[in-house]
């Protein structure tokens, strides 16, 4: 496609930076196991994002096969993380990460 | 070409094979350890092999890659040694145990031997995600799995981070070779590299676990099963450092300026912060957790000097650090009592009474860990400061010696416990395998200490 | 024979160390052996090895190297570049050292005698010699050594013997403090003596007397500007050894040693070690005309404020300390005037007479087992021989005619007299001296009234002393008696300054030599001195003889108690001294040492208990102390430790905020930085 | 047009992010964060990235998106409406959050981005996307690739260790 | 006495008590005979072989060959770090005295350690090899091993066999050197790049890399870099030794410490850092010494003062003596920074001394302690009537310890005083009130322990000294007399050692006198 005369890079890294910063506010500021999982996929997102665009500015597919990986990986932080949140959940009985503060100081 | 990957096949191949073991539900723990020790062993072997090769695209083979190589495979064969009682105790089965740590071992031999970050960002997910698993793998208690799920989320973030880094620096340069990534450099103005630069030196800093970044560090160690909080403290530190030191002397050296500033400001919390918290701690592993983010103040000094004297410091101080902490664990899980209970620092109380060697190892153990001439933890020490000195950094030199005394303070209450304390209710096991693994570190302290030229003529770690 | 004149320091030397070692198992006959036996042998060693010296070589000093005692490296000095630093164990024998030897031995030797009877029946008699025999040592060392640190030692050696045996009595407290005062008071004077031997070396490049005098005569001009400030320290040193104002304090306390001891040491010999030091160092203080002075008031005015003091004692042994006191001063007022010969004339005779009343004193003592003169009485009846050997030394310390004071005492005054020539100051010396003169005998009188005289007071039969106490009495009254003839009046019939002209000549250095007066005003200032003698006794026969009651010293008393008051407080010196430096320094003592301790209470311990407010807070606090730095270094550390602890919630979210915020920072710090 | 096409786009990617962090129920958010995956798919294919639009659908949307459903399913959904969805001093999360967008917007508006090189003639050269991708992948990141393969051979392993706690007792 | 030369004679002195150490792990805990006989026949060991050290030294020798029995290996190639052993005069004398208190605090413990024997004496050993190893090493790796491996017996005989307060007092002792040292660690990485390739603007020498001391002797840093290794030695030494701010440690280690350790610590340990002084101070940063010299000197009449105040107002024994040390310490110190000849050998006489009249004291108060468990002044009184043969000793001990001449304390005092009144006069003035004050509190205290009547029951029965305790005290008292009247021989031993020093420190010294 021949767009990219008329889409400004920095825009697109712009919202790249939002998508990664929402992810970042939603892993800071949300309770929920599962919650926080979505918000680091949006992260991952949002780099996969600045990869693609990167790729189409630098004329390498580089960036494109690296996306490939992160969405790879991402299904297997995804697998373990659910994992966890179940075993999790089977023993508190709850969803809140903030319940999960046995450990301190 | 295939030499230079000999030992990292050897170890999946080994891993695999005991998965398919279990999948045919043999469950002879001992083929778990024999094969994983054999395995590593055999790699350590090969590892000389690939030395003169550097036709890997994305693989390289020089001294620092297999120093360090060496250093995380040593890790692994003595934490699956220390692993055995502990495992065994518990039924919860070796032969996946030893899988799980060889796939980390195999995801820390990609990282240490990356030259490019797509590689280095696998290796490092196959180390993370390995040690979510062990982390959460033996106890089946709630602490284990938060301190996994903590450590899941926040390893997750950081990636995330350390990746965004690395999108930008590849918006700026085009590639991720770690070799050749300066071809489009802007120079100064050049300010999504920079801020990539800085992302990823945040992202090495979490696996480091450097202030602030360390917070994950005291949670998990404690949640974790002992021998991996032992493996933890080393294996995919020392890994991470290897990446960190080739990464930032590599691809981040035209702005190096930027970045020392930064690391300093970083290392001096380190020192500062990770030892002062120690202080205050009851809990031996939570204590070690705080000791080892003190350590990484430590290593960082060699990091930010950039010298001669820094990568014999880092490896040199890496290894006595393992040999300590491997040591350490060892001794923690001698005393671990049947009932899940937290490792008080007063567990220690009598040890000396009861099984002198022991105490006399811990003792030894700490000393390096303090940096007390004729362990190897000195000769460490000695390389780190010195690199900081030559470098300038005065200051942070200072501040290094000055929480080494510091941590003199808190590593002594435990000896006051094993030695002058006269109270002991801890039961002692009687185990071959934590003898062995004691020995070994106590031998590896003690010779590296007092004679170290033996490693330090091999050492000629160049860039 | 003469070289073997060292010998006589050594025998004493020798028989400390066989009482020293044996001291559990000897028999008190046989230490009596060897302890008076030693010194008898040195006093034998002395008198040959002087008169084989004196008949052949008088104007030659023998010197004797033992060896090198301190090679210390070499030094910058003054004028003689780099010097070694090279002390040795050497003595030597002059006539200075060897009337000194003399007199010290033989008087040594029956106040020995004399303690055989006195300490019979005493515990610890064994120690007793032995400390003794350490004493003469150390004396004959001072007098015999040939450099300024030898006789440093002989120095302290003496002052540690002194301690010892004041404190001999040690189940009493009042003996041990009184020890203590008199070492540290001597240790304040050997600080100056110290300090005066660094700069004669830093001077003179040597501390060899004859190396030392030898380059002051030579160069008079050269070394004059230095001089004064060796010679105040160097008198500095004598005044704690001499007991003279300001360190006097220490030797009327002394007295609380038994009384052979305060004969021997704080009357005949070792008090008179201060004088013997100026003497021997008169070619330096010729050279200062300033320092001359300041001995000769100080002495002076040591005279007058003792004699002063010792009116209203009742304690015998009191008396008699104030009064060596004074006569110490007369002695530093005479070497101050440049009378060196007089000076140390007087330390002979008054060996003689003070030795005697003390010995006197102790037989009395002995025999009515108390000190206070109030107690006694009347006991010229009860002890014949006592009654008149002690009769003879008074009037020989009063200046009584043709007693062995009077020549000392009218050669001083005449000195003084004839400074008044030259300097005006001297007049008003010399009639204060007078007047001591008239003081002395008044309370001489005085004691010797009222302890022999009237009617017994006290409990108890006194009775006469045993003969060895008698006899050593008898021997130092009659030389009490007829001593003063070797040092008649008049330059040609005095043997005594003959004697000693190579060593203390008259005519050297910078200081005008003492005016010869003409035979007319000698006779008249002899006739002076022989009234003021006889009045001061008068006085006292007046008052507590003739009045029997002794109305008017009651009715005077009674009248001005403050004055009583005063003077029998000895002017409250002790108190002054005791609230200022003695308490000041225990004072400031206990507040180094609290300030000291402070930090030890918590001082790590803080660590554990830190919290923000009382960290702060106490740390400042304890800012104050030398371990309080620390100690807020380490609540400080604990105080954050806590704070960095408190970031680890356990709250997942929190340390993902915490990891936001730390690249937030790091970022945050490139950016302003960069 | 493709400028209002990609804001387009962006605005509902980004409208699906603040649903992902403030939906109450789980499932709300996991469909908002449907939203994002499916306008990034789009901006990609502005992009020139055809293989990793298709991918984003499949494998994000399609897969990863699926668990995370299966696993809202799994535990109780009622829970969530009775608490809080944010922790306590969330306002302050947020603002630092904000603070970090601001400080990284910094660098990304200091930097003067190149007109982009289009993928054109990299695609050109290869005969198609997928072609290029392919050739990069099975190439030059051979060893990556196979490693990748364990990393999900470890998830699954672990995914099973972890869920099967508590299973077994 | 060539023979002595081929034989590694230092490294005998220096590993016989490890070698006994070893043994002793392999005898039974309860033997406790056979523990104290092998401690005892090894420290013995050492020091009789130590003696032909006394005979064997060369003292005419001058310049780098006073450096004697010198033993060479490589150790770390890389580095430069040799296995480098040598002693000088100065050095000579304090392996003697090691040699000597240690076996004699072997000697002393047999009745005061009551449990745990043999780790006691092994400690005891191992901190013997470490101390002697310190004097012995001429390479700066091998220093800082020993000197630090010395401090973990240490720790341990304060730790376990110490008093009420005995684990806050070791852990302090511990902090204290150790930041001390650490410091100091960085001191020599700096003169080791400055040697080889410079750092911090500093241009390097270019030499091959080496840890040698002696090459480092008037090597001729710059004058700002000599400032601040001078500082980082600096504040090592001063805490050991202790010098005045740094001090605090020391009551509390001597006062809790038994008292093998107390006589250790002040005999010893104090000794290596005005030894380090003398070593590395004066001869490698000597513009900065000259420089910092009114400020040392200071600090030393600081606590020549200060340690003899706080002394006299102590209640307990062991605090007043540990205070006393500060003070003595003080006069050492000041000697060594007379930088003359006089002063830097009445310095290191003065280190010997106060090794044998403090540890001699320590020795007494152990003594007493064993039988009363208490070391407070005020417990006691009259024990001259009991302990008739201990006053005797305590007397000399202490007389010595408070400088009177014709004892050991005077010489080494004289000669400090005089060397310090060459530089100026009002140092020795203000240094002589130690003097005064010195023989203020030890006849304080002497009074109110062994004068009066005895007021209390337990004192009354006391035993007085046996056999062994006096033979513990009788080597002591024989160098008290020894050194007091004929010093000769010591001070012959470290003349041209002194000379070396000062040659360095003021190269015209020995030309025209002055210290520039």
């Amino acid at each position: 496609m021949g767009g990219e005369e008329m889409i400004p890079v920095s825009w697109a890294i712009f919202l790249s930076l939002a998508l990664f910063t929402l992810g970042v506010i939603g892993v800071m500021i949300r309770k929920n196991l599962i919650i926080l999982l979505l918000s680091l996929e949006l992260m991952l997102n949002a780099v996969n994002l600045n990869f693609v665009i990167f790729s189409h500015t630098h004329g390498n597919t580089l960036g494109q096969v690296f996306s490939i990986f992160v969405m790879t990986i991402a299904a297997g932080e995804a697998a373990i993380g659910l994992g966890i949140i179940i075993a999790v959940f089977r023993i508190k009985k709850t969803m809140d990460a903030d319940t999960l503060k046995e450990m301190e100081g | 070409m295939i030499k230079g990957i000999i030992p990292s096949l050897i170890l999946t191949i080994t891993a695999l094979f005991l998965l398919l073991l279990r999948l045919f539900k043999i469950k002879k723990d001992w083929v778990g350890l024999s094969l994983g020790i054999l395995s590593l062993l055999s790699g350590i072997i090969f590892l000389p092999y690939g030395i003169s090769e550097n036709s890997l695209p994305t693989l390289i083979q020089d001294d620092l890659a297999i120093y360090f190589q060496f250093l995380v495979m040593l890790a692994s064969i003595l934490t699956l040694i220390l692993s055995w009682d502990y495992i065994k105790e518990g039924k919860w089965g070796f032969v996946e145990y030893s899988s799980l740590v060889l796939f980390a071992t195999v995801g820390m031999y990609f990282l240490v031997g990356s030259k490019d970050f797509l590689t280095l960002y696998i290796g490092l997910e196959l180390m993370a995600l390995s040690s979510y698993v062990l982390t959460g793998y033996t106890r089946g208690e709630a602490k284990a799995f938060e301190a996994s799920f903590k450590y899941f989320i926040l390893g997750a973030f950081s990636s995330g981070v350390l990746l965004y880094g690395i999108s930008l620096v590849y918006g700026s340069t085009g590639n991720f070779s770690i070799e050749n990534a300066l071809g489009q450099f802007q120079g100064s103005t050049d300010f999504i590299f920079k801020a990539g630069m800085l992302m990823v030196l945040c992202g090495f800093l979490f696996k480091v676990a450097a202030i602030p970044f360390h917070i994950w560090t005291p949670d998990v160690y404690e949640g974790a099963p002992n021998p991996i909080t032992a493996f933890f403290s080393i294996g995919p530190k020392a890994a991470s450092f290897a990446a960190f030191v080739r990464v930032f002397w590599w691809v981040f050296a035209p702005a190096s300026e930027d970045w020392q500033f930064v690391v300093y400001v970083v290392a001096f919390l380190t020192m500062l912060g990770g030892n002062l918290m120690a202080i205050v701690q009851n809990n031996v592993k939570r204590l070690l957790a705080y000791a080892s983010i003190g350590s990484a103040g430590y290593v960082m000094l060699g990091f930010i000097s950039k010298n001669d004297f820094s990568l014999k410091g880092i490896f040199y101080y890496l290894l006595a650090f393992l040999f300590a902490m491997v040591g350490i664990f060892a001794i923690i899980i001698y005393l671990n009592k049947k009932e899940y209970s937290e490792e008080k620092v007063d567990d220690f109380k009598g040890l000396n009474k009861k099984h002198p060697f022991l105490a006399f190892s811990m003792l030894i153990f700490l000393l390096s860990l303090v940096g007390i001439p004729g362990t190897a933890g000195f000769v460490g020490k000695f390389f780190l400061f010195g690199s900081a000195i030559k470098g300038g950094f005065i200051l942070l030199a200072v501040v290094g010696v000055l929480m080494s005394v510091v941590s003199l303070y808190y590593f002594f209450r435990i000896v006051v416990n094993m030695y002058i304390s006269e109270e002991e209710k801890m039961e002692i096991k009687n185990s071959k395998f934590l003898l062995t693994t004691l020995i070994i570190c106590l031998l590896g302290t003690l010779i590296f200490g007092i004679y170290p030229s033996f490693l330090l003529r091999i050492l000629s770690i160049n860039l | 024979m003469k070289e073997l004149f060292f010998l006589t320091a050594f025998f004493p030397l020798l028989g400390f160390i066989i009482i020293g070692l044996f001291w559990k198992k000897l028999p008190k006959n046989i230490v009596s052996i060897i302890g008076c036996g030693s010194v008898g042998l040195s006093t034998i060693t002395a008198f040959a090895s002087v008169i084989d010296w004196a008949t052949h070589s008088i104007h030659h000093p023998v010197f004797k190297e033992l060896f090198l005692w301190i090679p210390a490296g070499e030094l910058p000095t003054k004028f003689f570049g780099l010097k070694p630093l090279e002390l040795s164990f050497a003595f030597q024998l002059d006539s200075l050292s060897a009337l000194m030897i003399l007199f010290v031995t033989f008087v040594g030797f029956w106040i020995h005698i004399y303690s055989i009877g006195y300490m019979a029946h005493e515990e610890g008699y064994n120690r007793f010699f032995a400390y003794l025999n350490l004493f003469m040592f150390s004396m004959l060392i001072l007098v015999l050594a040939d450099n300024l640190p030898l006789m440093f030692i002989g120095w302290e050696g003496v002052g540690l013997c002194s301690y010892l045996l004041i404190g001999f009595y040690y189940k009493e407290d009042w003996p041990q403090n009184a020890g203590k005062k008199a070492f540290i008071v001597n240790r304040i004077g050997d600080w100056g003596f110290l300090l005066g031997i660094f700069f004669t070396f830093y001077i003179f490049g040597s501390l060899r007397f004859d190396d030392v005098f030898s380059k002051a005569i030579s160069e008079p001009e050269k070394f004059a500007p230095f001089a004064t400030i060796i010679c105040i320290f160097l008198f500095i040193g004598a005044t704690g050894k001499s007991a003279q104002i300001p360190l006097y304090v220490w030797l009327p306390d002394a007295m609380a040693g038994p009384t052979p001891v305060s004969a021997l040491i704080h009357a005949a010999t070792m008090v008179t070690a201060g004088v013997y030091m100026v003497s021997r160092c008169n070619p330096l203080f010729r050279l200062s005309p300033d320092a001359m002075l300041v001995v000769a008031i100080i002495g002076c005015l040591t005279a007058l404020f003792a004699a002063t003091m010792g009116i209203a004692q009742r304690d015998i042994k009191k008396v008699l300390a104030y009064s060596t006191i004074s006569q110490l001063g007369y002695m530093f007022l005479a070497a101050g005037v440049g009378a060196y010969a007089y000076a140390m004339f007087h330390v002979l005779t008054h060996a003689f007479f003070k030795a005697c009343l003390f010995l006197g004193s102790g037989s009395v003592i002995h025999s009515c087992h108390t000190n206070d003169i109030m107690e006694m009485g009347g006991l010229k009846k009860y002890m014949k021989t006592t009654h008149w050997t002690f009769l003879i030394a008074t009037l020989a310390i009063a200046g009584f005619p043709f007693f062995s004071g009077f020549f000392s005492k009218d050669g001083i005054l005449s000195s003084v007299f004839s400074f008044g020539i030259h300097h005006t100051i001297g007049y008003i010396l010399y009639s204060i001296a007078l007047l001591t003169a008239i003081i002395t005998a008044f309370y001489m009188g005085r004691v010797y009234f009222i302890t022999f005289w009237g009617e017994y007071r006290g409990k108890g039969h006194p009775h006469e002393s045993p003969k060895t106490m008698t006899s050593a009495l008898v021997v130092l009254a009659t030389l009490s008696l007829i001593g003063g003839f070797i040092g008649l009046p008049g330059e040609k019939y005095n043997l005594f300054s003959k004697f000693l002209e190579p060593v203390l000549p008259l005519k050297e250095g910078l200081v005008e030599p003492p005016h010869h007066l003409p035979l007319k005003t000698e006779a008249v200032l002899i006739l002076i001195s022989i009234i003021a003698a006889l009045t001061g006794l008068y006085i006292a026969y007046k008052l507590y003889v003739k009045d029997r009651e002794w109305n008017f010293v009651k009715n005077f008393v009674s009248k001005y108690p403050n004055l009583y008051k005063v003077v029998f407080n000895k002017y409250y010196v002790d108190e002054f001294y005791g609230m200022t430096f003695v308490s000041g320094t225990l004072k400031g003592a206990e507040g180094l040492a609290k300030f000291d301790l402070k930090g030890i209470d918590g001082a790590v311990n803080g660590v554990r208990h830190a919290t923000v407010g009382t960290s702060l807070f106490s740390g400042f606090f304890d800012l104050r102390f030398v371990d309080g730095i620390v100690n807020l270094l380490a609540k400080f550390l604990g105080f954050w430790g806590n704070i960095w602890r408190r970031m680890q919630t356990g709250i997942l979210q929190h340390y993902a905020f915490i990891l936001t915020f730390g690249i937030f920072f790091i970022i945050t710090i490139y950016l302003i930085f960069f | 047009m493709l400028e209002v096409f990609f804001l387009i786009l962006a605005f509902l990617a980004l409208l699906g992010g603040v649903g992902v962090i403030a939906f109450r129920q789980p499932i709300h958010c996991a469909i908002s964060l449907l939203l994002t995956l499916l306008s990034l798919a789009g901006i990609y294919l502005i992009f020139s990235a055809e293989f990793i639009a298709a991918a984003q659908i499949v494998i994000y949307a399609g897969g990863i998106l699926i668990i995370f459903l299966f696993a809202i399913m799994f535990v109780s959904v009622r829970e969530a409406e009775k608490k809080k969805k944010y922790i306590p001093g969330w306002l302050l999360f947020l603002f630092f959050g904000v603070l970090l967008f601001l400080n990284l917007g910094i660098f990304i508006r200091s930097t003067i981005f190149e007109k982009g090189k289009g993928l054109g003639d990299t695609i050109l050269n290869f005969g198609g996307n997928t072609e290029a991708i392919s050739h990069t992948l099975y190439n030059y990141y051979l060893i990556p690739f196979e490693v990748v393969s364990l990393f999900l051979l470890v998830a699954m392993v672990g995914a099973i260790l972890m869920g099967g706690w508590g299973v077994k007792k | 006495m060539d023979f002595l030369f081929k034989i590694p004679i230092l490294s005998v002195i220096t590993y016989l008590p490890l070698l006994g150490a070893i043994l002793i792990l392999f005898v039974k805990k309860e033997n406790t005979k056979a523990i104290k006989f092998i401690a005892t026949l090894f420290a013995g060991l050492s020091f009789l072989v130590s003696i032909f050290l006394w005979f064997g030294y060369d003292f005419t020798k001058e310049g780098v060959e006073i450096f004697q029995f010198i033993e060479k290996a490589n150790w770390i190639p890389s580095l430069g770090v040799q296995y480098y052993f040598g002693i000088d005069g100065i050095a000579l004398l304090l392996v003697l005295l090691t040699t000597l208190l240690s076996f004699i605090s072997v000697y002393c413990s047999f009745t005061a350690i009551t449990f745990r024997e043999k780790e006691y004496y092994l400690l005891l050993l191992i901190l013997e090899t470490g101390m002697l190893g310190v004097f012995c090493s001429l390479d700066f790796f091998l220093f800082y091993l020993f000197w630090e491996i010395m401090l973990v017996p240490m720790y341990f005989l304060i730790g376990v066999w110490g008093g009420e307060r005995k684990l806050y007092a070791a852990i302090k002792f511990f902090l204290y050197t150790l930041l001390g040292s650490v410091l100091m660690l960085l001191g020599i990485l700096a003169l080791y790049f400055y040697n080889t390739t410079g750092f911090l603007g500093f241009q390097g020498l270019g030499n091959p890399p080496t840890l040698d001391i002696l090459h480092f002797h008037n090597i001729g840093l710059p004058a700002n870099l000599q400032f601040w290794v001078f500082l980082a030695f600096f504040i090592g030494f001063a805490i050991k030794v202790p010098m005045f701010p740094f001090h605090t440690w020391l009551p509390d280690a001597h006062v809790e410490a038994p008292t093998a350790g107390s006589v250790i610590l002040a005999g010893i340990l104090l000794k290596m850092g005005t030894y380090g002084f003398v070593r590395f101070s004066l001869p490698i940063m000597p513009e900065a010494t000259k420089q910092m010299v009114p400020y040392l000197v200071t600090l030393s009449i600081i606590a020549i003062i200060y340690g003899a105040l706080v002394a006299m107002a102590q209640p307990d024994m062991k605090k007043l003596i540990a205070n006393s040390s500060v003070s003595h310490l003080g006069f050492v110190t000041l000697g060594i920074f007379a930088l003359n000849p006089s002063g830097l050998s009445g310095a290191t006489l003065q280190m010997i001394n106060h090794g044998i009249s403090t540890g001699g004291l320590f020795l007494l108060v152990g003594i007493i302690y064993e039988r009363r468990h208490t070391k407070l002044i005020n417990a006691f009184g009259g024990l001259s009537y009991s302990m008739p043969n201990y006053a005797i000793y305590f007397m000399i001990i202490a007389l010595s310890s408070m400088g009177l001449p014709a004892m050991n304390g005077f010489v080494g005092e004289f000669t400090i005083l005089i060397g310090a009144f060459h530089n100026s006069w009002v140092w020795a003035l203000l240094a002589g009130a130690g003097i005064v004050l010195g023989a203020a509190y030890l006849l304080w205290m002497y009074q109110r322990v062994f004068y009066g009547k005895i007021d209390k029951e337990e004192n009354k029965n006391l035993p007085d000294l046996n056999l062994r305790e006096k033979l513990t005290l009788i080597p002591l008292i024989i160098l008290i007399f020894w050194i007091g009247l004929y010093p000769k021989p010591y001070f012959k031993r470290m003349e041209n050692s002194v000379k070396y020093i000062v040659k360095i420190v003021s190269p015209d010294y020995y030309t025209k006198g002055e210290i520039k």
